[in-house]
């Protein structure tokens, strides 16, 4: 017997009603009275000195009240914040500017469209200096070092390595194939379809309320507390329905701040919403990993040693959301599906006159760095030893009994079965077929190839012996009320940005608890009703806080068990929970249900016991989860123009238990989209003055449904051992583990005119350059 | 964006140096509406509307003479700011004399910011060269012409 | 407390305004607008009908999207003023006396939205393109939304919900 | 992004179009579609002092064919020449470039006057009026009077159309027996502005050779580039690759492309040589020449 809504049923969303009638509550749809509108003046120059800001002609600017400088703020100390890695970011400057599009002052006026006037009638006077736009030189002896402000004279920020480097040399020496390559991971940006933005309004009682559009609400509301010295009760973080997060909604970005000081200072609420060009200029990017890593294996094809050395752009500051102890987070899951020996990988974090930030792009803390190189390596290596990229990938998998499996690099990886997932894409796809298929392409001089990426994903962040931000440590929590109807409500720490948790989250409480899915209200984002978490970013929240909901909705069962007991009038232990009630053992019959249960709790719940039936859980996972997956892109290649069309994707992804299928399903469409858009269009390019070319829709191309693929999705399934359902995350497996599938396609379709590897994302006057080269187009 | 070019007029060293130390004269060579201030005998300021067809702004900036090694050499430092947009331009003239004529060997080195260069370079490509390249032009003409 | 100069409005000039009329989901409406005003602000904040999003400023998301006099229009380029006497349907115009738009019931049925940003400009591009053609296939649905972009849901599920939409509306659904 | 104040007027009569248009003498800007327009105002890149809205002005929307060829109204839409049975039969190339201009949404909204008299050398449809050897009828305070457009385009968002003119309607001469056209767009992603585009038209006379030709380029300069020496190669021709490759190599030779997000200046050059072959090639095959 199933309860509605239960685990695996594609039940519809229930945030789906509002949406489509276009009732959501985003952000820029919170209207209050009085409201006042904040618009920022930004820096023409990616590094220069601050001579003076004239604020006279925008204050004469009709509507406008108030402009907020770097000076205003720093009376408040406020004028620079702390990082989520503890580096240190300007809201305003006072004396510098270190990236084009950093915000300089703020402009508050009654509407939107004077608060643009006064933008523009804001006049600053600067002095250029030299920008640092290219890490490597950043690093060279005598670059210019952009942090004046640190006492370490250098534009290196911090060096992180794991692994036996000693060892990993030796062992590659010993190989005998080795592949060495040089990957640049360009600088992309997630560009949710809404913008970043916020509503701050004080009472009268001087509590702050911000509606902001964060991933993160109530680690938000504690830096608040600590950055601008509110005390924390005066503190109401509210994350409304968000168009979107990707990661790029973490961050603590300078207009909120700003925002809450120009309320503060004007007495009125006031919003600020920012606009596309400000959000691809200023706001959180991700990758910009530029990459050497050297791979060996014997000469009968098995894997021996990995190194890769990395620097690290992290802008004029490290602003990446990572947990704290990972400054390169996740990277050293680059050992991927593969049982190393050996392996050594260091990274090097460096300034730029870039806008900061760092893995904001569907992407759990540079894991699809680590899954991009592996695969990309991997390929290389069975190119070179002239072996299948599918054989050669079977004969190196960790083998199914290996697990729970310790990679070299320090992971203990759940569960994993690598092998039937690649043979299942390869039988979709019918890879064989293809081969054959390509051969005689071949022979007519037609272009086509068929790329593999079998990855390892690691999410769920996390245990709380390493993982924490800013010293929060990284569990989450679930708070859940029975009404005496049977109905219940649940509150999250964690925030949805259109995953659906209103959705999954009921279901795994309705298996749990035996109340249909739509009795179960859910509810998240508002820090002054929901359990203190740490959000909703890296594929966390089904793994925690789906964890959290399970592990607190067996606290109310076991108080249930107590009052069905007394109700039945038997002993506690003489009861089963079957068929989502309460059954007397052996007597099916003799049952009580959550509903009759729930209303005993208000009404005749046994005496000495607490009325009420309610628990709060706050889960501290045991582990991390490693979703895992085998993609196969197939592309066909215009000889003449370079241009690269997918013909076919197929995607077998393992995320454990499945709770919603519709919904993984989606999630998985979106993050291969996502995955697409880097290997084949995205880039975030700055010329040698650190402009950014293509600051807005018009020149940063998001795909379109023209030529995103037409996905194929399966699946396979091995349940975590360690989380109380046994799922695992997915909003991130596609993103991880599509570009490789996709680069190694079209390099197999080259492959035989000697070409080993081409940057993301892949042009078509990248792939004709390479025709050129090679005497072929 | 480095720019460079030469022109031959017949007129003495002397008079093209004093005709390129002369702010209202090189004021003259430029053809948008603009309007120039001597602060100094070094140091200019003012306004220009410029852009292409309706694609236009106006720029506010300085003018400093630099360097100046009369009557042979001169370099010249512009700063403008305008359409969310900043120019720098470092721009020497080099005099040689020969016979009745005159050559003026000038270089640009121009640098843009901001909004044009970030989000305005497809439109707005190529016009500070024809800019540059006009204003050389002009004093050209003008040299000619007196 | 921050120091920064503050300075109360005074009644200066503005505009210049116009005044325009336009029929807002069969609705007449009337106001006072300045002409720079874009019609997805006159839309949002003059008639608080918040279901039009803005992604991009420079017409190129389509979260935007319209219909203008029924045809699918991105309505973060268009002057309000553009608008006068004509007429405005919005993703409020859609269901109609609490009936869900087959468009609407297509996009739930099929998990064609996930955040729900681009959803009513998609779900607007998709009720004009079922007008003109309503049997479209794959190719010329996929060519009909190119104009709108989605960060979430790789466009399969909204391919299928446009289907669905298809299917329902010539099934008799309401148009 | 909010656009600049700025006075509008939306006139009834060209006349009155043309006497405001003189009033603010290069400083007003004709609103179209605006497609273009706005986005540019939204990033405060312009700032006209007023905008003259020609949507009001009644009969400038028209597509129709006459005795003397295709009439095109200044406002109407690029998506009605998708909508209209005429082009699809008798003007091919502009099915085949309306079908690439951008987006359907922006389609809806902007103008085929507005794409051709914009200047912007990114724009699908001026080099499709060079190749169709176009002429643009202009009114100004002196009247109309009739520009080629071979001779409009001067610079990037410079043409020959006075501050006080306005584009009233395009002129397409009527399609002759054996003549075929088409317009082959190389573009990153669905609905970007072109890494190339090219327009060309034939006409085939009774003994299968070419009798003329037209071929226009885009983004491959500082306007639509006319290459005239590349459509003269192939007088007198038979259509084929031979003749098709030696008019590209022509067309590549005109084309001055500038490297940037949409490619190095030499891919380009390629690409014109790519795209000039194949729209001569379906040009050909829709004239009924084969190739």
């Amino acid at each position: 017997m199933t309860v509605h809504g239960g685990i695996g049923q594609s039940i519809k969303r229930k945030e789906d009603a509002r949406f489509i009638r276009g009732k959501g509550n985003y952000v820029d749809d919170v209207q209050l009275p009085g409201m006042l509108y904040l618009d920022i003046v930004r820096s023409p120059y990616a590094h220069a000195l601050i001579k003076y800001i004239n604020i006279e002609k925008a204050l004469k600017v009709p509507g406008v009240l108030a402009v907020i400088r770097g000076k205003d703020l720093d009376a408040a100390k406020l004028a620079w914040m702390p990082t989520l890695m503890s580096d240190t970011q300007m809201v305003l400057p006072i004396e510098r500017v270190m990236f084009q599009g950093q915000e300089v002052a703020g402009v508050v006026a009654e509407s939107r469209y004077a608060a643009a006037d006064g933008v523009a009638a804001v006049e600053v006077e600067y002095e250029p200096m030299t920008p640092v736009v290219d890490p490597k030189k950043a690093l060279e002896p005598g670059a210019p070092v952009i942090r004046w402000d640190k006492e370490k004279k250098t534009n290196h920020i911090w060096h992180w390595e794991v692994g036996d480097r000693k060892a990993t040399d030796a062992a590659l020496k010993a190989s005998d194939v080795t592949v060495t390559q040089d990957l640049y991971i360009p600088r992309i940006h997630v560009s949710s379809i809404e913008t970043c933005g916020c509503v701050a309004a004080f009472d009268a009682m001087g509590k702050l309320t911000v509606w902001m559009t964060t991933q993160a609400p109530h680690a938000i509301r504690t830096v608040f507390a600590l950055v601008a010295g509110l005390p924390e009760q005066k503190i109401r973080i509210i994350s409304p329905d968000i168009g979107g997060g990707f990661g790029g909604k973490v961050p603590v970005y300078p207009g909120y701040v700003i925002a809450v000081v120009a309320a503060l200072k004007t007495g009125h609420p006031v919003k600020w919403v920012e606009d596309r060009s400000e959000n691809l200029q200023s706001d959180s990017f991700a990758r910009d990993y530029h990459i050497s890593a050297e791979i060996g294996a014997t000469k009968d094809g098995k894997l021996t040693a990995l190194k890769v050395k990395t620097i690290a752009d992290h802008g004029y500051t490290d602003a990446a959301a990572n947990p704290s102890k990972f400054p390169a987070g996740l990277f050293h899951i680059i050992t991927g599906s593969y049982p190393f020996q050996k392996a050594f990988v260091e990274v090097d974090g460096v300034y730029t006159n870039k806008p900061p930030g760092g893995i904001a792009y569907r992407c759990s803390f540079r894991v699809t760095e680590a899954a991009y190189t592996i695969e990309r390596l991997i390929d290389m290596l069975a190119q070179k030893l002239r072996m299948d990229p599918a054989e050669f990938r079977m004969k190196n998998f960790i083998p199914q009994q290996a697990f729970p499996y310790k990679s070299v690099l320090g992971w203990e990886y759940d569960s994993g079965n690598y092998g039937p997932a690649l043979r299942k894409a390869m039988d979709i796809v019918g890879y064989e077929a293809l081969r054959k298929e390509q051969l005689e392409k071949r022979k007519r001089g037609e272009l086509m190839g068929i790329g593999i990426s079998s990855f390892t994903e690691i999410v769920g962040a996390g245990p709380s012996k390493t993982f924490d931000i800013l010293g929060l440590k990284m569990f989450d929590s679930c708070e859940i009320r029975i009404h005496p109807t049977g109905k219940a409500i649940a509150r999250f720490g964690t925030k949805s940005q259109g995953q659906g948790h209103e959705t999954t989250y009921a279901q795994i409480l309705a298996e749990e608890l035996g109340i249909p899915a739509e009795d179960i209200a859910v509810e998240e984002g508002d820090t002054d009703t929901a359990p203190y978490g740490l959000g909703t970013y890296a594929s966390r929240s089904t793994p925690v806080a789906g964890a959290a909901a399970a592990m607190a909705a067996r606290k109310i069962r076991e108080k249930a068990k107590l009052i069905a007991a007394h109700l039945l009038e038997v002993s506690p232990g003489d009861l089963e929970w079957k068929d989502h009630k309460f059954s007397v053992k052996g007597l099916p019959s003799k049952a009580k249900t959550m509903q009759e249960i729930a209303f005993a709790a208000y009404t005749n719940h046994p005496q000495g016991m607490e009325a009420g039936l309610e628990a709060t859980d706050y889960y501290d996972p045991p582990n991390l989860t490693f979703p895992f997956g085998s993609y196969i892109c197939v592309v066909d290649i215009d000889k003449d123009t370079g241009e690269v069309k997918v013909r076919r994707f197929v995607a077998v992804d393992d995320c454990g238990t499945i709770i919603n299928p519709m919904i993984v399903e989606g999630q998985i469409h979106g993050g291969l989209t996502m995955g697409f858009a880097a290997a084949m269009l995205e880039e975030m390019q700055y010329d040698e003055h650190g402009n950014l070319h293509g600051g807005t829709f018009m020149d940063y191309l998001l795909p379109t449904a023209v030529e995103t693929p037409r996905w194929e999705t399966a699946k396979t399934t091995t349940p975590s051992p360690h989380h109380p359902i046994g799922a695992k995350g997915v909003g991130e497996s596609a993103t991880v583990g599509a570009p490789a599938a996709i680069v190694n396609a079209v390099v197999d379709a080259l492959s035989h005119l000697g070409v080993t590897h081409i940057d993301i994302p892949i042009t078509p006057w990248k792939v004709w350059g390479l025709l050129h080269e090679k005497g072929a187009a | 964006m480095e720019l460079e070019g030469s022109f031959t007029v017949r007129a003495p060293k002397d008079r093209v140096w004093s005709f390129f130390m002369d702010p209202f004269a090189l004021s003259s060579c430029i053809s948008d509406p603009h309007a120039i201030e001597v602060v100094d005998e070094d140091h200019f300021k003012g306004w220009v509307k410029a852009g292409v067809a309706f694609i236009k702004g106006t720029f506010t900036g300085s003018a400093t003479i630099a360097e100046r090694v009369p009557p042979e050499r001169a370099r010249i430092k512009a700063h403008g700011a305008g359409m969310g947009s900043a120019f720098d331009a470092d721009s020497t003239i080099q005099l040689s004399e020969a016979g009745n004529e005159t050559t003026v060997r000038w270089k640009a080195d121009v640098v843009l910011n901001g909004t044009i260069a970030s989000m305005g370079a497809r439109l707005l490509k190529g016009t500070i060269d024809k800019k540059t390249n006009e204003f050389f032009e002009n004093a050209r003409k003008k040299l000619e012409g007196g | 407390m921050v120091e920064a100069e503050v300075r109360m409005p005074e009644e200066a000039e503005v505009g210049p305004f116009v005044r325009i009329h336009v029929t807002v989901n069969g609705t007449p409406r009337e106001a006072e607008v300045e002409t720079r005003t874009l019609l997805v602000h006159f839309i949002r904040e003059e008639l608080r009908l918040t279901g039009t999003h803005i992604g991009c400023d420079t017409t190129n998301c389509g979260a935007c999207t319209i219909l203008l006099d029924g045809k699918a229009v991105k309505s973060c380029t268009i002057l309000a003023v553009q608008a006068d006497g004509r007429q405005i349907r919005t993703v409020e115009g859609l269901a109609e006396d609490g009936k869900l738009h087959p468009v609407q019931e297509g996009f739930v049925e099929e998990h064609g939205l996930q955040c729900g940003f681009c959803t009513p400009g998609m779900m607007m591009t998709t009720v004009a393109l079922l007008a003109k053609n309503p049997n479209p296939t794959e190719d010329e649905i996929r060519h009909a939304i190119a104009g709108n972009l989605c960060r979430c849901t790789g466009y399969v599920n909204i391919v299928k919900a446009v289907q669905y939409a298809a299917k329902k509306s010539q099934g008799g659904g309401s148009k | 992004m909010i656009p600049p104040r700025f006075e509008y007027f939306a006139p009834s009569t060209l006349e009155e179009a043309v006497e405001i248009l003189g009033r603010y003498g290069g400083e007003a800007k004709v609103l179209a579609g605006g497609q273009s327009l706005l986005p540019v105002m939204k990033l405060r890149l312009a700032e006209p002092k007023a905008l003259v809205d020609i949507n009001r002005i009644p009969n400038l929307s028209y597509i129709r064919e006459e005795a003397g060829g295709l009439r095109i109204g200044s406002t109407a839409r690029t998506n009605d020449l998708n909508d209209s049975d005429v082009v699809k039969r008798r003007y091919p190339i502009l099915s085949d470039a309306a079908a690439v201009i951008a987006d359907p949404l922006v389609r809806n909204m902007g103008t085929v006057g507005g794409n051709v008299s914009h200047g912007d050398p990114a724009n699908d449809l001026p080099a499709c009026m060079l190749a169709l050897g176009a002429a643009f009828v202009v009114r100004g305070p002196k009247g109309t009077r009739t520009i080629p457009a071979s001779s409009f385009y001067k610079d990037t968002f410079v043409t020959t159309l006075e501050p006080d003119e306005i584009l009233t309607e395009i002129q397409i001469p009527k399609p002759k027996a054996g003549q075929g056209n088409a317009y082959e767009k190389l573009e990153k992603r669905a609905g970007d502005f072109p890494i190339v585009g090219v327009a060309a038209n034939l006409i085939l006379g009774a003994n299968k050779k070419i009798e003329s030709a037209g071929i226009g380029l885009t983004a491959v300069g500082p306007t639509a580039l006319h290459a005239k020496a590349a459509a003269d190669s192939l007088v007198g021709q038979a259509p084929g690759d031979a003749a098709f490759k030696r008019a590209a190599d022509l067309a590549m030779k005109l084309a001055e492309p500038v490297s940037d997000l949409r490619g190095p200046a030499e891919y380009k050059r390629a690409m014109v040589g790519v795209f000039a072959v194949r729209a001569l090639r379906t040009a050909a095959k829709r004239a009924g020449g084969g190739a």
